[in-house]
């Protein structure tokens, strides 16, 4: 399909998305041209409804784009996730209401085929990453919204993932849950050495976390602007210090406030 | 509160906006399910030729489907055509039926409302309601023809007897499936009980509301027929089939035919009640229910 | 009672609701004709006939006050009795029970005795006639057979299910011959013969209705017996007249039914609906040997007076009650049935 | 909750998770019945009603008594009937709804098809069936089966049918067919497959009994309450009946139980 | 039950409530004291899963507290309930799905009896108000997370409240819009003169917008600190570049570290 099937990372090419409904057709995504790096780690900002989800939901082949072309690892969408080389991290928790969360981290080990002990063990590792680990045999709907996000993180990181697709996943937790949480994506990052899509409302988790930037516009959804993070790696506090960190969340704004004043 | 009482909106047709199936469409959805219901007939109909086939069951108990249907072009014995005499028969079981249907969806939704309501009510009925339910019908209706006479009454006691129940089942379970979270929502706007059934309760409920009304329909067909039985009334497939199971030997046919038109009227009771829901609710994911 | 041919008070003609057993038959050819034919207007009856069903019991029906007269077997009249109830036969219609159990010719049985180990199909308030014979061999019922609820159709016999099945010779036996489709010949074990018969279809009231209106019961068992008579003499014209009130009734069954009710009739030993000491006494000795009722019965169950008088009057157009003459119609079921 | 006219938060069928709960469970049915038992006794009595036409409870009760051990019985042999109907007949329903779920047109037409069955009535089929099984208690079974499994599809295929965002998560971890229906699709039809049962169940009782009425084996509850009615034993057929609405509850009470231990995760059962 | 039954505003007097479970016994809140005045802008702010969705849960009488007394303007939360007296944006959009946005946002008025007409108007101007005018007849599955949660602001909005219970609701928000949506708030909390208990995870929004902010320590959920906002009023972009505002950003995030920091 793209005919650079070699390439690793994420590549979409001219891609469209109009949803059409009785309230009004809405062209959700228009002529959006990305490509992330194996192991590259790219944020998605931009203005609320912009089509940050949708993006993020085609490549995770859970929208048809109308038009354009798109790959993962250099496979088709469908074929990529039947590999299972990615994990979704969703807007929502997205939990199983019956199961609790010990077994609703297991779940992808599960379809994996990964032996009971093994799994269990991998959760309660993961459970322990986001500071749950004693709430294995509660049902999601006795935590707290944060924790049910914390749940749905550690689900996505259980298996390993070549390829990690997250919407907001930080979205619901207060600032120092969120700065440890990022600090750990850096670690885990560096040791699979994962692509990463991830989408935020955060500028400065932005800046801090990406090697690159996409700014969007709303109705049409494209892509405005693509920013490049020169920070060194391995980031940690002191990043936040840094005078570039600060120019960079000050660009980062300004097409952001560009951004949205398309939208309006 | 005294001007959004239950009478002053359609509950139904405004509580559900169907966004994203016009009518035309979900007319033409229905048309495709009749299409392919008379396809299964015709893949029914072709397996029973197969299995009378590979089986060597003689006509007695498996006449062909040919010859069946060919009954239905015959006379009966006071020179009516059969398949008239078996409309007539039917349609008066059809008035039977639907009585009982609209009596026994008034009560059951009456009472599947006051179950998830009200623990007292829930805990106090559902037993009695559900022992009342175990009463073998056959064994009572000598007792109700007693009390209530032969008459239509009679009829109706029964068939609203055996409705009443899958719809008090499918709206208490419809109700107490109301996500917390919504009924948190109405809690914060003081909403009344009335209210928040008719905003809430109800709209989320109705379609397993709806599969219970669907059983009810053809229950209530099955009611009519079987409140037929006592006393040999002059009409009524119920009639039709005691002749026709009596005389089974000698015209094995006879029998299909009623089943079948039994079968009939059942979807069709069970075919609108569908096409109500279709209209009411559109093709709405059920599965929003949980 | 009133005098002759006066109608209720005000005037009217008197109402009775007469329920039947089952559904509309040939069974009932009688009642239907004597409705039909004006006989009961003739005595100045209004008479609503109200079939059966497979789920009613018209004793209740009696005794609710809903029906005046029911038509039931006469051992039924024993045991409502023993329950409790007041009821009454007034008259017998069936002389010969109709009962019967059938059994292919290849099974071998020559009498009673070969029954046992064999799977016997009866009928809810039938058994005593074979738990009779079974008595009168030295055998129990439940210990030396298979007994099995029986439907109403005949499948399960010619199909081989059931050993031995009981027919009516007037609709089941007719069944069983017209869906015979083996060569082997399908034979017939009469309780008559054994002498454990119990008696069918009576004219069955309560002792209160009957103490009430003698003489109503009177007019209604002359015009019923005319009804009879005429169904005797024009079997066609009763046939028509059932299948006019039926529902769909296949007419060549209802020309057997109608010619094997009149046999049971007729010709009649005792005189047209009458239960005699005698007749009385081998029900009630077989009902009570076999548990069906605790304690005996007693004569009080039958009271042919109002029959006595009815049919001994002159105004009894037609005179004949025994019926010497009678011939039935020579049919033959394979014929009959294709 | 202070205010009348207030929406009730907490709602469940036979109580919340109180520590009251099996005190209002067994106490409230209990008034309610004993008011009904006595106002049943009192009319008898003060109506003067024959034992015939109807019997009093305390007749009853008595009569029952002293047939336990028979009645019993008989209701083991009908509750077994029944038992294996629904759970043939519900076994087919779910898989064959598992099956085609998905398959919307042949979903469709299978529906439309199972309420065609569903309106054949007892009476009607029952004949059939005893022309394929013979006057057996294999046509008990049968007749139930096929009562049972039209319900048994249409609610189970509108409990395949749901979707929600869930659908999304089993589609991105590649999820087979087997861990999708077990994991989700299973526990997602849960309350509507539980809600046909409730349906169902009782049904069945209803089924079996009005075959064994019709004929087949003499040792069941329909057979007995045939034959008593026949000699107008009153009591006899009334003390069936009550077994009868017995096995009926129990049933109930066992699925009932079934569904509070499958949906104990259900939004009903939190606690505010 | 507080015995001072003319003060208005939220007070909570040694407030505690304990969830059982089989996972385990969980104190989500222990001996809060609380109280917001008449007109007074409080923000929560603390550690993902301290209880500050179950404090406002209490409030809102959601939540039966274990133990302590709590009242709404005088009131029990009950009867403040029943009287109509508070708004609620829940952690979650909670949207019914079978209603449009525009009939979602009219919900509340129409519980209370408003005329149709008015009902829509009124729903169609809080609609605009959230930017989501052109989005009233769709259905809510139809709309990003972000647009759904400014559905909920829309509908807690409609009418016109006097206290205000908000559970994180710009959390899903890019911060333009974010930033724009505070203003608002801001204009309308000055006309309504409404009570607002406010929960966010953003430290610089919990600055703009409070006169006061409660920080919680989790497990078990007790205030930690109350730090007074003596920014002058009204406030808008400039606020944000005063020197007050970065000194009271950077206490609330030390205050916040150390309640964090008491939860593991
Ligand atoms: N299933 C759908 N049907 C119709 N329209 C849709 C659908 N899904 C999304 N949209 C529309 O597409 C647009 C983009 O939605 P999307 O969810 O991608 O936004 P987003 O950038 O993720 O926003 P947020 O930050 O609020 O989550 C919105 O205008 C939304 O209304
Ligand atoms: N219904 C419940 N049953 C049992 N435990 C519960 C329930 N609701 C909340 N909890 C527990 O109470 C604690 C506080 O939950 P709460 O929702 O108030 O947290 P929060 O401060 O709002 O967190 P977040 O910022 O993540 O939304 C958590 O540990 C949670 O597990
Ligand atoms: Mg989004
Ligand atoms: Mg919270």
């Amino acid at each position: 399909m793209t005919g650079e099937s070699q390439t690793l990372g994420l590549h979409a090419a001219k891609l469209g998305k109009r949803f059409s409904s009785k309230g009004g057709d809405v062209q959700a995504l228009e002529d959006v041209n990305l490509e992330v790096q194996q192991g590259g780690f790219m944020s998605i900002i931009g203005p609320s409804g912009c089509g940050k989800s949708t993006l993020l939901r085609a490549f995770s082949d859970l929208v048809e784009p109308s038009i354009g072309e798109i790959s993962v690892n250099g496979k088709m969408p469908a074929e990529a996730r039947a590999a299972r080389e990615f994990g979704v991290v969703f807007q929502s928790p997205n939990l199983l209401p019956w199961r609790t969360v010990l077994r609703n981290v297991t779940l992808p080990l599960q379809v994996m085929g990964v032996d009971r002990p093994t799994r269990n063990q991998t959760a309660h590792e993961m459970l322990e990453l986001v500071g749950l680990g004693s709430f294995a045999r509660h049902h999601p709907w006795q935590l707290s919204g944060g924790m049910q996000q914390r749940v749905a993180i550690a689900r996505a990181l259980s298996t390993n993932p070549s390829v990690l697709l997250m919407d907001e996943p930080f979205g619901a937790l207060d600032e120092i849950t969120r700065d440890r949480l990022n600090l750990e994506l850096m670690r885990i990052w560096g040791q699979l050495s994962a692509t990463i899509l991830f989408i935020t409302h955060s500028i400065t988790e932005a800046v801090f976390l990406s090697s690159q930037i996409a700014v969007m516009s709303s109705r049409p959804g494209r892509i405005t602007e693509l920013i490049d993070v020169n920070l060194p790696y391995p980031r940690n506090a002191e990043t936040r210090d840094m005078p570039e960190f600060y120019e960079l969340v000050i660009e980062v704004r300004r097409a952001l406030v560009e951004a949205s004043a398309i939208a309006s | 509160m005294s001007k959004t009482d239950l009478g002053s909106e359609p509950v139904l047709s405004e509580e559900f906006e169907n966004a994203y199936n016009p009518i035309g469409e979900r007319l033409r959805a229905g048309i495709r399910q009749i299409l392919v219901a008379i396809l299964l007939l015709v893949i029914a109909a072709t397996l029973w030729e197969l299995a009378k086939l590979i089986t060597g069951t003689g006509d007695r108990t498996m006449p062909h489907v040919w010859d069946i249907l060919s009954f239905l072009g015959s006379t009966t014995s006071q020179n009516e055509n059969y398949t008239w005499f078996l409309v007539k028969n039917a349609w008066s079981t059809a008035k039977a039926s639907l009585i009982g249907l609209l009596v026994g969806t008034a009560f059951g939704l009456t009472t599947g409302i006051s179950i998830s309501r009200s623990k007292l009510v829930g805990n106090g009925l559902m037993p009695l309601i559900v022992a009342a339910q175990a009463v073998p019908i056959v064994a009572i209706a000598p007792a109700l023809v007693l009390w209530l006479g032969t008459g239509g009454v009679t009829k109706t006691v029964i068939t609203t007897y055996l409705t009443f129940f899958p719809v008090t089942v499918a709206t208490a379970r419809g109700i107490q499936s109301v996500p917390q979270e919504s009924h948190e929502l109405l809690r914060t706007y003081g909403a009344s009980k009335r209210t928040s059934l008719r905003i809430l309760e109800i709209p989320f409920a109705s379609p397993l509301i709806f599969v219970g009304l669907e059983t009810a329909a053809a229950f209530s067909v099955v009611g009519a027929i079987v409140a037929e039985l006592p006393f040999g009334s002059k009409e009524g497939l119920g009639v039709v089939i005691l002749t026709s199971w009596q005389f089974y030997i000698t015209e094995p046919r006879a029998l299909y035919c009623v089943a079948l038109t039994s079968c009939v009227l059942g979807a069709i009771f069970v075919l609108s009640v569908r096409l109500i829901a279709y209209f009411a609710l559109g093709p709405r994911s059920q599965g929003e229910v949980l | 009672g009133s005098s002759d041919d006066s109608g209720s008070a005000d005037g009217g003609p008197d109402k009775i609701k007469l329920t039947l057993q089952w559904v509309t038959q040939a069974q009932f050819a009688g009642y239907h004709a004597a409705l039909d034919q004006g006989f009961y207007a003739d005595e100045n009856l209004e008479v609503t006939i109200q079939p059966g069903g497979p789920d009613i019991n018209p004793i209740q029906l009696l005794i609710s006050g809903d029906s005046d007269i029911v038509i039931q077997p006469f051992g039924v009249v024993l045991t409502s009795r023993e329950a409790g109830a007041d009821v009454v036969s007034m008259g017998q219609v069936f002389e010969r029970g109709a009962y019967r159990l059938v059994y292919f010719d290849d099974l071998d049985i020559g009498g009673v005795p070969d029954w046992a180990g064999k799977t016997i199909g009866l009928w809810g308030g039938f058994e005593p006639k074979v738990s009779a014979a079974f008595g009168k061999f030295g055998m129990n019922v439940d210990a030396d057979a298979n007994i099995f609820s029986q439907g109403w159709d005949m499948v399960a016999f010619l199909d081989g299910q059931l050993d031995l099945a009981s027919a009516m010779t007037y609709n089941e036996y007719a069944q069983a011959l017209a869906g015979n489709e083996s060569d082997r010949e399908i034979l017939m074990w009469d309780p008559n013969e054994e002498g454990t018969a119990t008696l069918e279809d009576s004219l069955v009231t309560t002792e209160s209705w009957l103490a009430a209106n003698p003489d109503i019961a009177e007019r209604f068992i002359r015009a019923t017996a005319r009804g009879w008579i005429h169904c005797r003499d024009n079997p066609e014209s009763c046939i028509e007249i059932v299948l006019a009130n039926g529902t769909a009734l296949p007419r060549d069954f209802q020309t057997w039914q109608m010619n094997e009710v009149n046999k049971l009739l007729w010709p009649s030993t005792n005189g047209l609906f009458n239960l005699t000491d005698g007749m009385y006494q081998e029900t009630a000795d077989i009902l009570y040997n076999y548990g069906v009722i605790e304690s005996p019965a007693s004569k009080d169950s039958f009271d042919m007076s109002h029959r006595d008088r009815a049919l001994r009057s002159e105004k009894m157009p037609e005179g004949d009650l025994y019926g010497n003459n009678f011939k039935p119609m020579d049919l033959d079921p394979r014929e009959l049935f294709g | 909750m202070t205010t009348e006219d207030v929406a009730v938060i907490k709602n469940t069928e036979s109580g919340g998770r109180g520590r009251n709960l099996p005190i209002g469970v067994v106490l409230t049915p209990t008034i309610f019945f004993a008011s009904f038992l006595t106002i049943w006794e009192l009319a008898v009595r003060l109506g003067d009603v024959q034992v015939l036409m109807l019997p009093a409870p305390s007749v009853i009760w008595s009569m029952f008594v002293e047939d336990f051990g028979l009645l019993v019985e008989l209701a083991i042999n009908t509750g077994i009937e029944a038992g294996k109907g629904v759970l043939i007949g519900s076994l087919i329903a779910i898989g064959l709804a598992g099956l085609v779920h998905g398959i919307q047109w042949l979903n469709q037409g299978l529906l439309s098809y199972s309420s065609t069955v569903k309106a054949l009535p007892v009476v009607a089929l029952y004949p059939v069936m005893t022309i394929f099984f013979g006057v057996t208690s294999k046509a008990v079974v049968a007749m139930v089966a096929v009562g049972v499994a039209p319900i048994m599809f249409t609610f189970a295929s509108r409990g395949f049918s749901g979707t929600s965002e869930h659908d999304d998560l089993m589609r991105s971890i590649s999820a087979n067919w087997r861990i999708r229906m077990t994991a989700l699709v299973l526990p997602r039809a849960l309350p509507y497959v539980m809600a046909g049962l409730r349906t169902a169940v009782p049904l069945s009782i209803i089924i079996s009994i009005i075959s064994e009425y019709f004929g087949g084996s003499v040792s069941t509850l329909g057979a007995y309450i045939r034959r008593e009615s026949t000699m107008l034993h009153t009591v006899q057929v009334w003390s069936a009946i009550v077994m009868a609405c017995l096995l009926g509850v129990l049933v109930f009470v066992a699925v009932s139980l079934l569904d509070r231990y499958f949906l104990r995760w259900h939004a009903s059962r939190r606690e505010i």
